[in-house]
């Protein structure tokens, strides 16, 4: 890797002055506020984080401190990340949605001494943990309503910290110089705790040169360029957003919008029609499924163009996008096509101005990847985690498939191990754990090689990169077979009626599945065949229902029996869940993976039931509602049995 | 009151209540020969929220009717700032900064929520028609600097989602917040609230008295509101004026009301509100 | 008894304008009627009256209906059936077409406008106004015609001699305008019975008074309005009986519909005494106007006179005559 | 189907606010006024912009000025022909009296003209309200028709009662009288329009508007949030009668030239513009041109179905052309009572979300 991955500037704060110098006018930042998107170009954005870092200063804020950040995006809590950053002090996002006692255990951890919120909800969390952790001597909040009656000894709102940096300047200005100077590489950009699947958060800290030097590998590797549109709409917290929205940002100087707010980000995606897109699978399936329930009731006349232009972008969409030779005729067709569908499509999705869209953190269904690849829009897949700065291997234009995540992003060096987990090792590679030595040790070995805990081997031909699943989770099962949940749930997860999947079979003879249907989906197919339903828990537990279910289980089967390594784990029976697994449970994680263990343990009974034989099965299971009650639900599940296809059975490799 | 000094009082919850904003002396209105007021007197204070309570047709419409100079009294004298005004058109004490909502909604329904609240401040619009006609310098600045104001106010009221929706198409929960959107507009000095809760379910009570409160705490405006529902008038207001058949038959704190024994006779008198 | 001449002719004017605001009255009342039941402004009143006397002269005369149309085929020439009706058979004809014309435009428009601003409805009648003046114009030609049923016509004698025995001048006053006014008079006085007496006039009052209360007792509101267009259509046949006979049945006619607007401005759209008042006095204001102002300014007033006086009269009145006081609430 | 929608975002309220926020639809709006201005003056010959394009502008403009009384005000007036009567007098008696200044301003001056009548006649409309107000303005057509044709001073004692439009120029082209081509009439209406209705639309959408409308919607409670009902009322007359005014002057000048006012501006005139604004669609400038263009088109292609290519007799002809009108505008009322404004927006609506139904 370059010593001078960043050229002249080894940090943030200098990427920051070199746009402001380089892109004056161009905007940095926007936010849909008021009715319209409030703008700062890269030159006011420079001004007010200055003042704002200014404003720490006099707060007090010294080299290495941490400053903790919780809120929505918000141009300001990107600012007062940089602010930290100029302050050579780091931040530490983290994530809003947390409960009290995981925020608890974050903010003791890292031991912030400043903390920045969004808004009251934010501030009330951290006062509520306050008592417990002494370190915490400054609150900044961004939101002032419903903030006048606190007590404001140890509070202030940002505006007025900025203010304050703003008329002290000629105090400040040869500090903050300082302290901006004294930034290099190696120093710390930011501390990003992963959720981590089992046990606590760990904080990975990331150097200048982890950032930068992937931020600018990256952006080159897909020409992102100033005049590119985000929209930053995923948790502060995930190294992603840290990624997109302050490093390549300030690398390549694109411009980052905040939506209004959670609820209106579709809208607002609408509106900006961002030119480079990340979304996590969910959020891409979400949206095929509101098009397609949309569509339903279209008159018959545009269902039929519809069904008939899709079935032609299905065909040779994929192929255009990637260059390959089609014929005049179908180029002609899909022209039409993208007039009459493709085109008003993509921009009802607001997805007509993407030229490079990305995909992570979990397996995506063939069809829907490919759905979007089909009307012309350049989705790709990504394979990366927090400790590598999100980067590992990431698919180039006209190599782009479903079934793998790509070849070794620029700079990144793989291995396989015998146990089939995957090693890596980059300039993005973290500096550690904090405070976490051993694990640090557990993770990341002497030449800096990196575990990813999953499993998966790299094709001959391609060299893409497969992923099977979790290292730890690959398991054997008890005739020795593999066992590998989680490459079933996603097949599971594929069919839009399906939202998540459980599979059990580890060490045992064959493999189970707990499933939970999609409301949005199912109700819908339930409101069109006239099916009335009281309850999730009523529809859930619905026979015809279960039927179709079955069905997506059985075709599953089907398509593991293809393949020999994995024909072991068929499930065989299943059983549809009462409820959502629900984060707010610890059913899943923040970034909504599934807690294996977690729900094993809970659900233990119904495990055995699955095993045990019956034909149903009654439960009672507590639940935490939003406004943090706790309360019961009582059901009597079905147990259903699927067909299964006796595969070319034979012992994993090893 | 006049166990209140003159020049204000603190609230349980520490608010500073000011001196008299607006004192009503002897109010007496009549409908040809119908009594609707019989002799009531009563002050508003500057920042306080203050109740008008009664059980139907108690008057408490006319009342608000006679502060927003819709009616004229027969008898009786209306002082605002220490000033008694004289009888003016409803829109000329509207320019005096008393602003209004009405218990059946009066929402402009051809107009989008942004033009409705808009309309809220058309007393403060100064541009001439030709300038306006030609849209150019004045009153396009003019119509921005107002905007930036009314969008603060959208947001303060979160109804940001419907902002370009037709009124005609919004539920009546709706109505009644773009309705007080529309009067906060106007920055007054005196706000009116005619039933603000009235055919609300409890879930939409609650937000109503969260933004009423919201609007005293943020914007230090002094409230009046008419409310046949006790209970969640006592929970907001810092002083009440009962009425029953037109006459005050107590005035004080919630508590003191409470107690008043009169009060008491006049609510279990109709046990259906 | 002596009267300078002034006088006397300013009284004659006064008592043809009196006879002549009967008339306005009968126009201004088939709008009345149709407003107060259906909240209806019906503009095409006066054309109704038109179309009743083409129909009543055509009928009467044994005209082909659409001959013009007709010839239009190569070869076809129609001219008329060659017989002529007897007036009052041809009347009671007419009367059934107007009743017809009612059932059509209820069934055709009104029916698809319910619940419409009245603005809506206004327009719509004043659509009808001008397909009925076409389509009176297409049926049985644009030429003047003649009415001829039977009324007396020219100068009232008995008027005559007797002024000429009190003050030793003649007044003039047409006999037909006479008839008219008997004929207004009797027509009032029946509506009165009718809507007094008669289990439908009933229903109709109710409906005038309160729409949503006489639905919920099961008053059929499409009977309602077929039953007032119906009198409506009676009255203009009246009406275009009077007018036609007195200046011809032409397009004219059917501007007797704005002479009687003012008359509902005075008088208020929903009372039909109103009306009738409203009538005599802006019949009786008009000719003085006109028989001591007009010469100064030229003359021809009264194509105004009757607005302007509603207009003033308005402006310190604005629920008119009889109409009760708005009282504005909140 | 043809907007493209997402990237178009508004990061200022001028932006925010301006007439066409969406950029497909500025781009059509820029098409039109090339079309206008520059491709049909070439293209149109002397029969469409007589019989069809200089009407539709002029009637145009009385829309305007209608539509903001009655659509954005609510005021229902039937005295349109009128207030163009004396716009067209106001114009025919400032152009003999200064020949030396140009007719432009002539036009404009018949406009304030105008827009004073207008002002008195309105006056009443503090007290009277609905069908009394519409019938009340009845007075002022039949009153100034009167007027005009009674009083010689206003026709400069022609013998034959009749104003007509001497010729007068704009930077040395007729534009009047009797030798003018008529593209240059077509061009002088097209800027009026333009111009008007550009200020219409920056008066409807601005505080003015607002005023307007809220009377239109609930006079009491406008009153009570500080609306001088008066005022609005009065400023909503004067505007409307300056465009119908103009409507008048270049009805007479530049279109017909020779005026007898009974026939040109009797109460048929006032129904025809009232047919426009109802038809196109109260309370909008869009409406007030499509109105105006069916108003005018609709009697032409009937005239050309039937007296040109099927050759029936002309006065037969008229008589089914008013029968084809009265039934058209039932059915239309019948159909979309919003007018065809309504109808384009419903159209445009589904055109943003096609292929979505919702």
């Amino acid at each position: 890797m370059s010593m001078n991955a960043g050229g002249d500037c080894p940090s943030i704060p200098a990427l920051l002055a070199r746009n402001a110098r380089k892109y004056p006018t161009l905007a940095a930042y926007r936010e849909k506020e008021f009715g319209i998107w409030q703008s700062w170009t890269w030159a006011e954005a420079e001004v007010q984080i200055r003042a704002m870092a200014m404003g720490f200063l006099a707060l007090g804020m010294a080299r290495g401190d941490h400053v903790a950040v919780i809120g929505r995006n918000r141009p300001a809590l990107y600012w007062s990340m940089m602010a930290a950053q100029m302050c050579g002090a780091v931040p530490v996002p983290l994530y809003q949605e947390a409960t009290g006692d995981e925020m608890a255990y974050v903010l003791d951890h890292c031991g912030a001494r400043f903390v920045v919120c969004g808004d009251q909800e934010q501030v009330d969390k951290v006062i509520e943990v306050q008592d417990a952790i002494k370190h915490i001597e400054q609150v900044v909040y961004l939101d002032k309503r419903g903030m006048r009656k606190y007590d404001h000894s140890h509070m202030n709102a940002l505006e007025d910290v900025v203010a304050e940096g703003r008329a002290g300047h000629h105090r400040f200005e040869a500090e903050l110089e300082a302290r901006i100077n004294e930034l290099t590489y190696d120093s710390t950009c930011v501390m990003l705790y992963t959720s981590g699947t089992t046990g606590k958060p760990k904080g990975v800290v990331l150097s200048n040169r982890n950032i930068i030097a992937t931020s600018r590998a990256s952006s080159e590797f897909d020409h992102l360029r100033a005049g590119d549109e985000v929209l930053a709409y995923l948790p502060m917290a995930w190294v992603g957003d840290f990624i997109f929205s302050i490093g390549q940002a300030t690398w390549t100087g694109f411009c980052v919008n905040c939506p209004e707010s959670p609820e209106t980000m579709m809208t607002d995606l609408r509106e900006i029609g961002p030119t480079y897109f990340f979304a996590p699978p969910r959020i891409f399936e979400t949206m095929l499924t509101n098009v397609m329930i949309r569509m339903e009731d279209a008159s018959r006349l545009k269902k039929r163009l519809f069904d008939h232009y899709m079935a032609l972008a299905r065909r040779i969409g994929p192929a255009i996008l990637d260059g390959k030779p089609v014929s005049a005729l179908d180029r002609l067709r899909y022209g039409l096509g993208n007039r009459l569908i493709y085109g008003p499509l993509k921009n009802t999705l607001g997805l007509t101005r993407v030229r490079v869209a990305y995909t992570a953190g979990e397996a995506i269904g063939p069809e829907i990847f490919d759905f979007y690849r089909s009307l012309g829009i350049n989705l790709k897949q990504l394979y990366g985690q927090t400790e590598a700065s999100v980067f590992i291997t990431q698919q180039p234009d006209g190599q782009v498939r479903s079934d793998t995540v790509g070849v070794p992003s620029p700079g990144v060096e793989l291995r396989i191990a015998d146990s089939g987990e995957v090693y890596y090792r980059s300039p993005g590679t973290f500096v550690k754990y904090f405070n976490n030595p051993e694990s640090t040790a557990s993770t990341k070995d002497a030449e800096g090689w990196v575990a990813t805990g999953d499993a998966g081997f790299i094709e001959e031909d391609t060299g893409h990169l497969r992923i099977i699943d979790r290292a730890k989770d690959v398991g054997k099962m008890a005739d020795g077979r593999l066992f590998a949940p989680k490459y079933i749930e996603n097949k599971l997860k594929f069919y839009p009626n399906i939202l998540e999947a459980v599979v059990f079979g580890a060490a045992r003879e064959m493999c189970t599945a707990f499933i939970n249907i999609d409301l949005t989906a199912v109700g819908n197919w339930a409101e069109r065949s006239n099916i009335s339903y009281s309850s999730y828990q009523e529809l859930s537990q619905h026979p015809q229902v279960i039927e179709t279910i079955k069905s997506h289980v059985e075709a599953v089967n089907r398509s593991v029996a293809e393949d020999p390594m994995l024909s072991g784990c068929q499930v065989h029976r299943f059983l549809v869940l009462h409820k959502e697994l629900d984060a707010d449970d610890g059913e899943l994680t923040r970034t909504r993976k599934v807690r294996r263990n977690t729900i094993a343990e809970k659900f233990a009974e119904l495990i055995e039931a699955l095993y045990g034989g019956v034909a149903s099965i009654y439960t009672e299971t507590e639940v935490t509602y939003e406004d943090g009650r706790k309360g019961a639900i009582k059901a009597t599940l079905t147990i259903t049995d699927a067909a299964v296809v006796p595969g070319k059975q034979r012992m994993a490799a090893e | 009151m006049n166990d209140m000094a003159q020049d204000g009082y603190t609230t349980a919850d520490g608010r500073k209540i000011g001196g008299v904003l607006m004192e009503m002396r002897n109010i007496t209105l009549r409908f040809g020969g119908v009594k609707a007021i019989t002799d009531i007197s009563f002050d508003i204070r500057e920042g306080e929220i203050r109740a008008i309570i009664g059980p139907n047709g108690a008057g408490k419409s006319s009342m608000l009717n006679v502060i927003s100079g819709f009616y004229v009294p027969q008898e009786g004298e209306v002082w605002f700032h220490g000033q008694r005004r004289a009888p003016m058109k409803p829109y000329e004490v509207a320019r005096q900064g008393i602003a209004r909502t009405f218990q059946n909604i009066a929402l402009f329904d051809g107009m989008s929520v942004l033009d409705n609240i808009m309309t809220g401040r058309l007393t403060m619009m100064k541009t001439g028609l030709f300038s306006q006609a030609l849209w150019w310098g004045r009153a396009q600045a003019e119509e921005t600097a107002h905007r930036e104001k009314v969008e603060r106010i959208i947001d303060f009221l979160e109804i940001q989602t419907i902002r370009k929706t037709p009124v005609g198409r919004l539920p009546y929960g709706l109505k009644k917040r773009v309705e007080l959107a529309r009067a906060l507009a106007a920055e007054p000095k005196l706000l009116l609230l005619d039933e603000p809760m009235a055919g609300m379910n409890v879930e939409e009570k609650e937000d109503m008295s969260r933004f009423i409160l919201d609007v005293n705490d943020e914007f230090g405006t002094t409230i009046a509101l008419i409310e046949h529902d006790m209970g969640v008038v006592m929970d907001l207001s810092d002083r009440v004026v009962v009425m029953d058949y037109g006459k005050k038959i107590g005035d004080g704190t919630p508590d003191q009301v409470r107690a008043n024994q009169a009060v008491i006779d006049a609510y279990l008198g109709v046990a259906h509100d | 008894m002596v009267l300078p001449d002034q006088v006397l002719y300013a009284m004659e004017a006064a008592l043809n304008g009196l006879l002549s605001g009967v008339m306005y009255a009968l126009v201004a009342l088939g709008f009345v009627l149709i407003f107060k039941a259906s909240g209806v402004f019906n503009y095409a009143q006066g054309v109704m009256a038109l179309f009743a006397a083409l129909t009543l002269v055509g009928i009467q005369q044994g005209q082909v209906p659409f001959a013009d149309v007709i010839n239009l085929i190569p070869g076809v020439e129609v001219h008329g059936f060659g017989w002529t009706v007897p007036a009052l058979l041809a009347i009671v004809l007419t009367g059934l077409v107007m009743i017809g014309m009612a059932l059509i435009i209820e069934a055709l428009i009104l029916k698809h406008l319910v619940n419409q601003p009245p603005i809506i409805l206004f327009m719509a009648t004043i659509g009808l106004a001008y397909f009925l003046e076409g389509l009176g114009d297409t049926m049985w030609g644009a030429d003047i015609k003649t009415m001829d049923v039977g009324l007396p016509q020219g100068m009232s004698g008995t008027i005559d001699t007797v002024t000429n025995a009190w003050f030793g001048y003649g007044f003039y006053v047409d006999q037909l305008n006479i008839v008219a006014t008997v004929v207004a008079a009797v027509l009032v006085a029946l509506l009165m019975l009718f809507s007094q007496y008669s289990k439908q006039g009933r229903a109709l009052r109710a409906v005038a008074d309160d729409h949503q209360a006489a639905l919920s007792v099961g008053i059929s509101l499409r009977f309602i309005w077929v039953l007032v267009w119906s009198i409506a259509g009676f009255v203009a046949l009246v009406a275009g009986i009077m007018w036609g006979a007195r200046s011809g049945v032409q397009f004219s006619l059917s501007l007797i519909a704005l002479k009687a607007l003012p008359v509902l401005m005075l008088g208020g759209f929903t009372s039909i005494p109103g009306a009738i008042v409203g009538g005599l006095i802006i019949g009786v204001g008009e000719q003085l106007f006109e028989f001591w102002v007009g010469p100064l300014v030229g003359g021809a007033t009264e194509n105004w006179f009757a607005y302007v006086l509603a207009l003033v009269f308005l402006v310190f009145r604005p629920q008119g005559l009889f109409g009760e006081k708005i009282i504005e609430r909140v | 189907m043809f907007y493209r929608e997402a990237g178009d975002f508004k990061t200022s309220y001028p932006d925010d606010s301006q007439t066409f926020p969406i950029r497909f639809d500025r781009l059509g709006y820029y098409a039109v006024l090339l079309l206008g201005f520059v491709v049909l003056p070439f293209v149109l010959n002397d029969y469409w912009t007589n019989a069809v394009f200089i009407p539709f502008l002029i009637y145009a403009i009385a829309a305007l000025g209608l539509n903001i009384l009655v659509g954005y005000c609510g005021q229902l007036s039937l005295g349109t022909g009128g207030f163009m009567a004396v716009g067209a007098y106001a114009c025919y008696k400032l152009t003999t009296a200064f020949p030396d200044i140009n007719i432009v301003f002539h036009i404009l001056g018949a406009g304030i003209i105008t827009a004073g009548v207008g002002l008195l006649f309105g006056l009443p409309s503090l007290r009277i309200k609905g069908f009394y107000l519409a019938v009340a303005t009845l007075a002022a057509q039949f009153f100034l028709v009167w007027l005009f044709n009674r009083v010689p001073w206003f026709y400069n004692y022609s013998a034959s009662g009749q104003i007509s439009m001497p010729e007068r120029t704009v930077f040395g082209i007729a534009v009047t009288g009797a030798q003018v081509a008529p593209w240059a009439g077509y061009m002088v209406c097209l800027v009026f329009v333009v111009v008007l209705a550009w200020m219409a639309r920056n008066l409807t959408r601005g505080a003015t508007g607002r005023k307007w409308m809220a009377i239109r919607d609930m006079d009491i409670a406008a009153e009570i949030i500080g609306v001088n009902p008066l005022r609005a009322k009065l400023t909503a007359f004067a505007v409307s009668s300056f465009y119908v005014g103009i409507a008048g002057a270049l009805f007479f000048s530049v279109y017909l030239g020779a005026v007898e006012v009974g026939e040109a501006f009797g109460i048929e005139k006032s129904f025809a513009v009232l047919f426009m604004i109802i038809i196109g669609g109260l309370g909008s400038i869009f409406g007030s041109f499509a109105g105006a263009a069916f108003m005018v088109v609709l009697p032409v292609l009937i005239k050309l179905v039937l007296v040109d290519s099927w050759g029936w007799p002309t006065d037969l002809a008229a008589h089914i052309r008013l029968m084809i009108v009265g039934a058209l505008i039932i059915i239309f009322l019948i159909a979309e009572p919003h007018g065809m404004a309504q109808l384009w927006r419903v159209t445009k609506d589904k055109l943003r979300l096609w292929p979505f139904p919702h």
